[in-house]
């Protein structure tokens, strides 16, 4: 079993709310981070097993600060008040905005005190003058909206693409392009990634999130050719998933300025001459980045004018590639310029619509909010006309 | 004021909105003098995000032109039932444009229908179908809730609606709608819409009309279908109606987004694609990031025309 | 109570097909039409009521033809057969191609024999090998498809704007330039539209389907202009409507270029003079038309370009118009063309999304085939600057 | 034949792919004789839209390039899950792409995971899910028709998958899937999921592991969730996906459809949108008129780690 190391990257679940946060570097020092609106010493996980952990506080001057323990048992608040009363219907509930009598000050101030979340929920159930002629299922709904911010326990896990994509989306989605979480589904799969292939990414700017769903994806097996152009390549989300050296060990950065420069001398020692095909690009590039030498290819940025044109020429024939951008115009363009240069076949722009549910007995239906978009792809097969 | 009967110039009494921008808008009544919490009247001056507007300086003044607040302007606009959807003040969950639409449309209202309409709630259908059945038809509506009844009633009178409806308290699951033979349609949002079903049938038309249901859940919508069939409904549908919204941006991208690159020195000419002109300009039609995935679920039927032996 | 009449439009809907007939100008003539794959000779619907009626063969020579009863006792397929035996799963059934042991051509022959569709339906299920293991639910789903296709029942309706929308729409979408009824329905409420307004639309290919919801929703009170360019003024759907004289009154059409040439000589007698204010355009246009007096306006065309700016001078301040597009590229640079010129507030680029569901006991679900667009609307006030 | 491993050049025994148009592809194992229908073994010749392909010369033959048919030609791909998705033969319904995608990912797949599929139907997640976990994981897939598993072991055969997949007839409602504590992930797509979900249980690993269903109806995903809950899943999301095709158009409108029109005789040239250049010709990025409506629910959950109490 895995224990949570120092220096490493956590997720911390708490009910739906998801955030990443990056451990202290050395044993024994306190590391105070916000998880909703509580100040946690995340460090107090370090050592231990990833799973549920109990917010415990611990009186720290003025300001309460909260600690983690390994806590296996979570009582749920409609769980623990279901004793209390409820009305049959909500007719007699007119929402003025008095029947909850304690103010945000109050609140802040019963925070303030050390209560814990479960402390403060019933404090705001026996504050409320409707509470208790709600309706069961409005009750529910009531407590579950206050867990969301009052939970005292958390879930501690090993960051994994699904929810660092999840994450990265809904703190901004625009940080990375609006990548969707689907719509990298659907990258994976339209880009054939796969086990002992050889992969190219052009990043420009989803934060490394492909390329670390890749690495994560082959554990080890095969190539990735992180490609970029300017700067230094995009790596946030690789960082936060606390590759081993042996899950890094595919991913080869490689600036196309110097990619081009040397498939040019390549170019010109080719002729009688044999020819010096095992270029060391990076130190350790061991296989070599050629012509039509990819098994797939993916490109992310807003408008890839002409650089799609020029990466397809890095995929061998047959190779699949998908372009990601936030917009459908400039994927149009690429669109014809493929069509017309007879680059490629199964051309498909796409985008997909996904929507989550509530399933609960007698009230099940669509979430009510919903991402608009989630990006555009354009995806093809290479050929050779 | 009507809502019903657009003109060019505000008087005492209207109903105007104030539009400075998408996300600010106000719905006002134009009048002298307004109630302050104590309940003194004072004169009637409303704050914007840009600064203060006397009303009463509203009279007179042309739809459609510009405004002049203490710090910046806005445009009056006439009154409609899509723009007081936006900028009523909300009693319970309302309804917006696209089901609103959809409702309009489905249930075939057009001037002289008469509906029936359950509960009122915040009154933001209701204006749909008045402006819909005006001048001829009328709408039937009834909240089990006094105190909304009260003041939509009191709103329906200052738009200059009454004439076409009646507002009404009444528990309808319970105690029915009290009208029998007289109705077009239907609509019934309410928690358990199917037991409203039957006092329905009684008050739709013996010639004939349509039903509408709108329910947040699906299990709702599963008991309502299963009602309406075992009543004798027919070409009974159900469906969702989503608005997606566009941003239209004329997009000049940073430079580090410019990704004209070759590997070849001298550019080709053969395809498109490659020229170099405006590369990181273009226009872009944009999906709003955030939409509302639900609102409920709308469930549509034909109450047939009743054959002879069936009325006596 | 009416009856239907000769020359009439009439919907015929059976099951969940929607068709439209125009019945014959004379009486006591015979017409043939076809509702579904059979042959209905529909005259005999003329001076009954309008509701349901059962098909009832006639022996024409060789080829059975229809005529229409009415009939208000409609037997559902699933009832009849209610008694025969089901399966308790689907496990044994192996959908090899050859359960059904009668062919295409058995089928057209039971036809040919005047099979009337329950009759044919019981053959196809008596001739199936397996339709008896099937579960229940199955063999509810197969009546159902088999009556979609056969049911003996059809209702003769009053065509009305939701059936005609519809069917237009499921027709053949592009012969309304992909209008979608829902999509109707958002212009109707975002132009504006009652009774005792004045009302302009642009019908670049609807078929006048825009024009007959505004004659239908007012019934006879206010002004609808008919504005066009060339040619005549779209107008199928206005027909299939059967309007009174009544209720067309409010319809004016009217030529944009002699709009043009009457506006111009307006404001070369504008002056000291007393302007001719009572222009008449067409024969009995009572209100004049002029810039600044429509309360709303719709526009349904491929590519707006510059007619919208210049239909928008004849809405008054205030007024509310709607462009229609199947694409959105047009309507984005209208969308900007006014903005830049300050000519509309509240504007907004929207589509709908539509979908009808499945509601039967334990088998709910989304219908799996969905419209992918119902086209694009731009829509907004009128304001002076 | 291997769909793991990318090859240039097609060899006996090669399932491939003849791409001809989107609407026109084909699956093909290049084998020199091929059975009719009466059994005997005559030469493999397929018919495509443009004439007859003599299969067994794709031999040598390499990926990515042009393929000659009798009247025309097509291009010679390598095979994917998602090209065999879209050719394969349907013995059941099957899952497509954007749902299979988000299977996987969410279910977090990856070279070396272990997971449980039930039913395999006609392989078509299942060639997915292979791809994901090879080299070094394992399917573990059933399905209660025995003729559906003989067909799919032959093409996980053909498919150079076999190594990692080991496919069996089992009712796993009724009996289980014979497994314990060896499982990353476990798939359910069953008319009756939740009778699966305490034999999943006991397949997954007691370090804890991802489980999902898929069905049609609604009814079905209420029962499973439910089922999830109370045997102590966590994290139980319900969602849909649906994909959006676009067409990309340059679109040149006939003369009728030209709308340049002015009231004035100069024309403005103050404001944009006036300029009178390639009125009747832009490019339009078009939604499909027709797209899948509904496939069926995914459902997610997490079995969590097991604590050491009751992993006795």
């Amino acid at each position: 079993m895995d224990l949570v190391q120092n220096d490493e990257f956590v997720i911390v679940q708490r009910k739906s709310q998801v955030s990443l946060h990056q451990l202290p570097k050395k044993q024994g020092k306190k590391w105070t981070v916000k998880i909703g609106r509580d100040k946690v010493d995340i460090s107090s996980v370090v050592g231990k097993p990833h799973g549920t952990f109990k917010l415990v506080r611990e009186k720290d001057g003025k300001n309460s600060v909260f600690t983690l323990e390994p806590s296996d048992e979570v009582v749920e608040m409609k769980d623990k008040m279901k004793d209390l009363n409820s009305g049959e219907n909500n007719k007699e509930i007119w929402d003025d905005g008095t029947s909850q009598q304690l103010k945000k000050e109050d609140i802040e101030e019963l925070r303030g005190q050390g209560l814990t979340g479960s402390e403060i929920v019933t404090q705001l159930v026996e504050n409320s003058k409707t509470f208790q002629i709600k309706t069961e299922f409005s009750q529910e709904k009531y407590l579950n909206k206050k867990e969301e911010k009052y939970s005292e326990w958390v879930d501690i896990l090993k960051p994994n693409i699904r929810h660092l994509a999840k994450h990265f989306h809904s703190q901004d989605p625009m940080q990375i392009l609006n990548l969707r979480p689907d719509t990298l589904a659907m990258i994976m799969s339209l880009a054939n990634i796969k086990s002992n292939g050889k992969f190219g990414v052009f990043d420009g700017g989803c934060q490394g999130l492909v390329t670390a769903a890749i690495l994560d994806r082959i554990q080890g097996h095969g190539t990735v050719w992180n490609l970029f152009l300017k700067g230094t390549p995009q790596k946030r989300v690789i960082q936060a998933m606390n590759f081993t050296p042996e899950q890094l060990k595919p991913l080869k950065n490689c600036s196309l300025y110097k990619l081009k420069e040397t498939l040019a001398k390549e170019e010109n020692t080719d002729g009688d001459e044999v020819p010096a095909k095992m270029i060391k690009l990076d130190e350790d590039a061991a296989p070599p980045l050629e012509f039509g030498s990819l098994d797939g290819m993916v490109i992310v940025c807003r408008r890839p004018t002409t650089i799609a044109k020029e990466l397809v020429k890095l995929l061998a024939p047959s190779g699949n590639f998908v372009i990601f951008s936030p917009y459908s115009e400039p994927l149009s363009e690429t669109y014809i310029q493929f069509r017309e240069c007879n680059l490629a076949v199964n051309l498909q722009l796409t985008e997909t619509w996904f929507r989550t549910h509530q399933v609960l007995p007698l009230r099940t239906h669509p979430e009510v909010n919903m991402s608009g978009s989630g990006g555009y792809i354009l995806s093809g097969i290479k050929v050779v006309s | 004021m009507s809502f019903a009967n657009t003109k060019c110039v505000v008087e005492e009494g209207d109903t105007v909105i104030i539009y400075v921008n998408p996300q600010a808008m106000y719905a006002l009544q134009v009048k002298p003098l307004i109630a302050t919490k104590k309940g003194d009247m004072v004169e009637n001056i409303f704050q914007t995000a840009y600064g203060a507007l006397k009303v009463q300086e509203l009279v007179g003044k042309k739809f459609g032109h510009k405004v002049q607040f203490s710090r910046g302007w806005g445009y009056l606009l006439h009154p409609t039932p899509e723009l007081w959807t936006l900028n009523l003040k909300h009693r319970t969950q309302i309804l917006y444009t696209p089901d609103i639409s959809l409702i309009v449309m489905q249930l075939d209202l057009k001037a002289g229908s008469v509906i029936v309409e359950s509960g009122t709630g915040s009154g933001s259908l209701s204006h749909a179908i008045l402006r819909a059945i005006a001048p001829t038809g009328h709408l039937h509506t009834f909240d089990f809730h006094q105190q909304r009844v009260e003041i939509v009633t009191q709103e329906f009178s200052d738009h200059g609606w009454e004439p076409f409806v009646t507002a009404k308290q009444r528990d309808a699951c319970k105690d029915g709608f009290d009208l029998e033979n007289v109705a077009d349609a239907v609509f019934l949002d309410l928690p358990n819409p199917w037991l409203a079903i039957p006092h329905s049938v009684k008050a739709l038309k013996k010639s004939g009309g349509r039903i509408c249901t709108f329910s947040p859940c699906i299990e709702q919508t599963q008991k309502t279908c299963e009602g309406l069939l075992a009543e004798g409904f027919k070409y009974i549908e159900t469906m969702e109606c989503l608005q997606r919204e566009y941003q239209v941006k004329n997009i000049t991208l940073p430079e580090i987004d410019d990704y004209n690159f070759s590997f070849c020195n001298t550019p080709e000419t053969n395809c498109e694609g490659n020229q170099k002109k405006d590369d990181r300009k273009f226009r872009a039609v944009l999906p709003a990031l955030q939409m509302a995935g639900h609102t409920g679920y709308l469930t549509f039927a034909t109450w047939p025309r009743q054959s002879e032996k069936c009325q006596t």
